[in-house]
């Protein structure tokens, strides 16, 4: 399994049924193949429908359904248009359970870093800060490394997306879990030793007397 | 009753230098035939609100490959390296707002509130130099409402007074953008007689839209 | 025709081809007998919808459409639900062209009390403040004098309903118009003479070189 | 998929003391036999959130008429004059607010902002004790969000997810306060199969809604 399924399938067994979740583009859309539909959770796409489906029939396509890379997809049956306004009250007034996102940085106060490189990459915020400001739950599915260097760091140096801490860390080495006294290494990836992890990492981890491997389900 | 506009006519009600806000999430939903007519007039200096500028040559990036824009409020650019360059160059002024933050501020200029006081944005650049409000202890951005000389936006249906319905995620910016503008001018798929949208399913009364696109040949 | 009638008749008048209109309970309501069909106006009631039409045939009534005062009404072709949300954007953000209301004082500053006599009656504002801060045009539907006393009085006695001056007051013997400079006597009702006017009014007024009768339509 | 839940449990989900949000104007709209069930539970000490207290015996006037209720925050009690006595006597304590400003008030309470800024009110009694927020030179109150323990809505149609469907001026408060309650308790004059509803004409969502009332018998 490459690096980006298992982080997505890792993600996937955060969920539990009968969320409503929003998934970001790139990584993080690919925790839906993970899901299975008897858990009944519903996928929020912030550009305005709750109850994301899966690509449409080729030659089904509808212009004006997409999600928020604007890929084609599909409504499920119960599915629910919304506007802008509304989805961002939604994701605002705390009706989200879980956002999934990617990043560029995680700190080790749990501050995530994922829109902005200065004079490199100005893609905007588009969503980001609202949902990490937002949702009940943030979690981050991303590689722990990269060109290189990790991208689980002491001190963010990349503008944030919001001051709030994010719940938890996805990486294809480690799962994390930010809290008050710092950046606790909950689980490793099948086949990954501490000393990978440790060696990857840049911050400083807090690492339990076992460490159990990552549950794939 | 509504006269159907011409799309060169709807063209000549944005003049050049005036603030027009467009619907559309990477051009879902945008006003795509208003867009080809204010390429077609050779509009310049535009202010342009809109969530996205889509990708160049598609939707609003035919405005920015144009030259039509002087400045953006808008929540992303990634899609779009020529905007990204008119920003990196100065070529375009370009005020980056998150999505969430960008649609309250519209509404709040259309439904003649004052501000957004919102969480979104504390802590991060998003903050600088604005106003903070304290709320029951709590600390709130104030964000400023916005309201443009034109709003040009895209419905599925529309009837000849105006009224207009959405589909799936095209609803997005437009319901909102219809509120907050000084002339409404409204762009349909389909054009209904009176009656045939029921009461329940108007999402834009017509009585905020000023003009709407003659028929599509 | 008894005061009432006279001045609904008088306030028709003010209204012109395609506006928007909220018509408050009581003697405001009668001004919607007086508007012929073909003027395209449009009727809000605060409680949702645009497009309110005449009592409906008995026995077809719908327990669900209603106007503010919970009497049932129609809607015609054309018409739009909307939420209160939406109703109120549409009063607060100025997309009203016109509110007509009932009034218990109008001062020669032009500020109207028209909620509350403390001690004695407390209905609560309802959408009124919201009416008068918000809609272009604020017009004051109210008989002259009320237990034997003048209802345009020098300052308000009562909590006043808003800041703003009203644009204009119909009475069953005159037309005023409150401005800057105070409040001038425009029209008398017919047969009626200005020093019954006069004498009827706590106010002082501006009276015009000739008094023109009220056109009655 | 909700369980349809029976309305002496949902009258249980209502505990003394609960802060409750009522849906409906003058009695239309409102969730009659969710209210039935509060009453013939004996539910006391309520704080009642709601655009007016209808008459004595109908709608939420049969909570005033039962003696359940404590505290009242809404906008018009004109029509109930037991509700007026127990103001009076200081048997309830009734805070009046704008109407306007009322459905902001809970807007800001369910999308996650800080407060509302308007005009309306100002110089009024409505601005007595409130922050006043200067943005670009003119002066706001700043009205607070509000929030409740539970939400009781009514709607037209409601599918096995609790997507909503509402007619015509039943709409009202309705949709906002769906938003705004811990939890959200919908009755539907008629509940239908998942897809009967299509996308576009959901107003509330599922997602917001946590139990929906069994069909009427």
């Amino acid at each position: 399994m490459d690096a980006k399924h298992l982080i997505a399938r890792r993600v996937a067994r955060e969920l539990e049924p009968g969320m409503l979740v929003n998934l970001g583009i790139g990584l993080p859309s690919l925790v839906a193949t993970y899901v299975p539909a008897e858990m009944g959770i519903y996928f929020q796409a912030e550009n305005g429908v709750i109850g994301l489906g899966a690509r449409p029939p080729e030659g089904m396509e509808d212009p004006d359904l997409t999600d928020a890379g604007g890929g084609f997809v599909t409504a499920v049956p119960g599915a629910a248009s919304i506007d802008s306004a509304m989805s961002f009250g939604l994701i605002r007034g705390g009706h989200l359970d879980v956002t999934v996102l990617g990043g560029l940085q995680v700190d080790m106060k749990g501050h995530l870093a994922n829109w902005k490189v200065p004079g490199r990459m100005v893609p905007g915020m588009g969503g980001a800060m609202d949902l990490v400001s937002g949702a009940r739950q943030v979690i981050v599915a991303m590689q722990h490394a990269a060109r290189g260097s990790s991208k689980i760091v002491r001190e963010c140096t990349l503008p944030l997306t919001a001051m709030r801490r994010v719940d938890v860390v996805v990486t294809e080495l480690a799962v994390l879990h930010p809290r008050e006294d710092g950046l606790h290494l909950s689980e490793r990836a099948p086949g990954v030793s501490l000393d990978q992890i440790l060696s990857a990492t840049e911050a400083d981890l807090i690492v339990p007397e076992t460490l159990p491997e990552m549950a794939l389900g | 009753m509504k006269q159907a506009l011409k799309p060169a006519a709807a063209a000549e009600l944005v003049p050049d230098g005036a603030v027009v806000m467009i619907g559309g999430f990477m051009g879902v939903g945008s006003p795509h035939r208003i867009i080809d007519a204010l390429v077609a007039r050779g509009a310049r200096d535009l202010t342009v609100i809109a969530n996205d500028t889509a990708r160049p040559g598609h939707g609003i990036g035919k405005l920015v490959s144009a030259g039509a824009v002087k400045r953006l409020v808008t929540s992303h650019i990634g899609l779009n390296p020529e905007t990204q360059a008119g920003m990196i160059s100065g070529g375009i002024d370009v005020e980056l707002v998150p999505q969430g933050t960008l649609v309250e501020r519209i509404r709040a200029g259309g439904v003649g509130l004052g501000g957004v006081l919102t969480a979104t944005g504390l802590g991060t650049e998003v903050e600088d130099g604005k106003q903070i409000v304290e709320v029951r202890g709590k600390r709130f951005l104030l964000e400023e409402p916005l309201h443009a000389d034109v709003a040009l936006i895209c419905a599925q249906r529309a009837d000849y007074l105006g009224n207009l319905e959405y589909s799936l995620t095209a609803h997005n910016f437009n319901p909102i953008m219809a509120m907050a503008a000084d002339t409404v001018i409204a762009e349909a798929h389909v054009i209904v007689p009176l009656g045939v949208i029921p009461p329940d399913a108007v999402k834009t009364p017509g009585a905020l839209v000023d003009h709407v696109l003659e028929r599509a040949s």
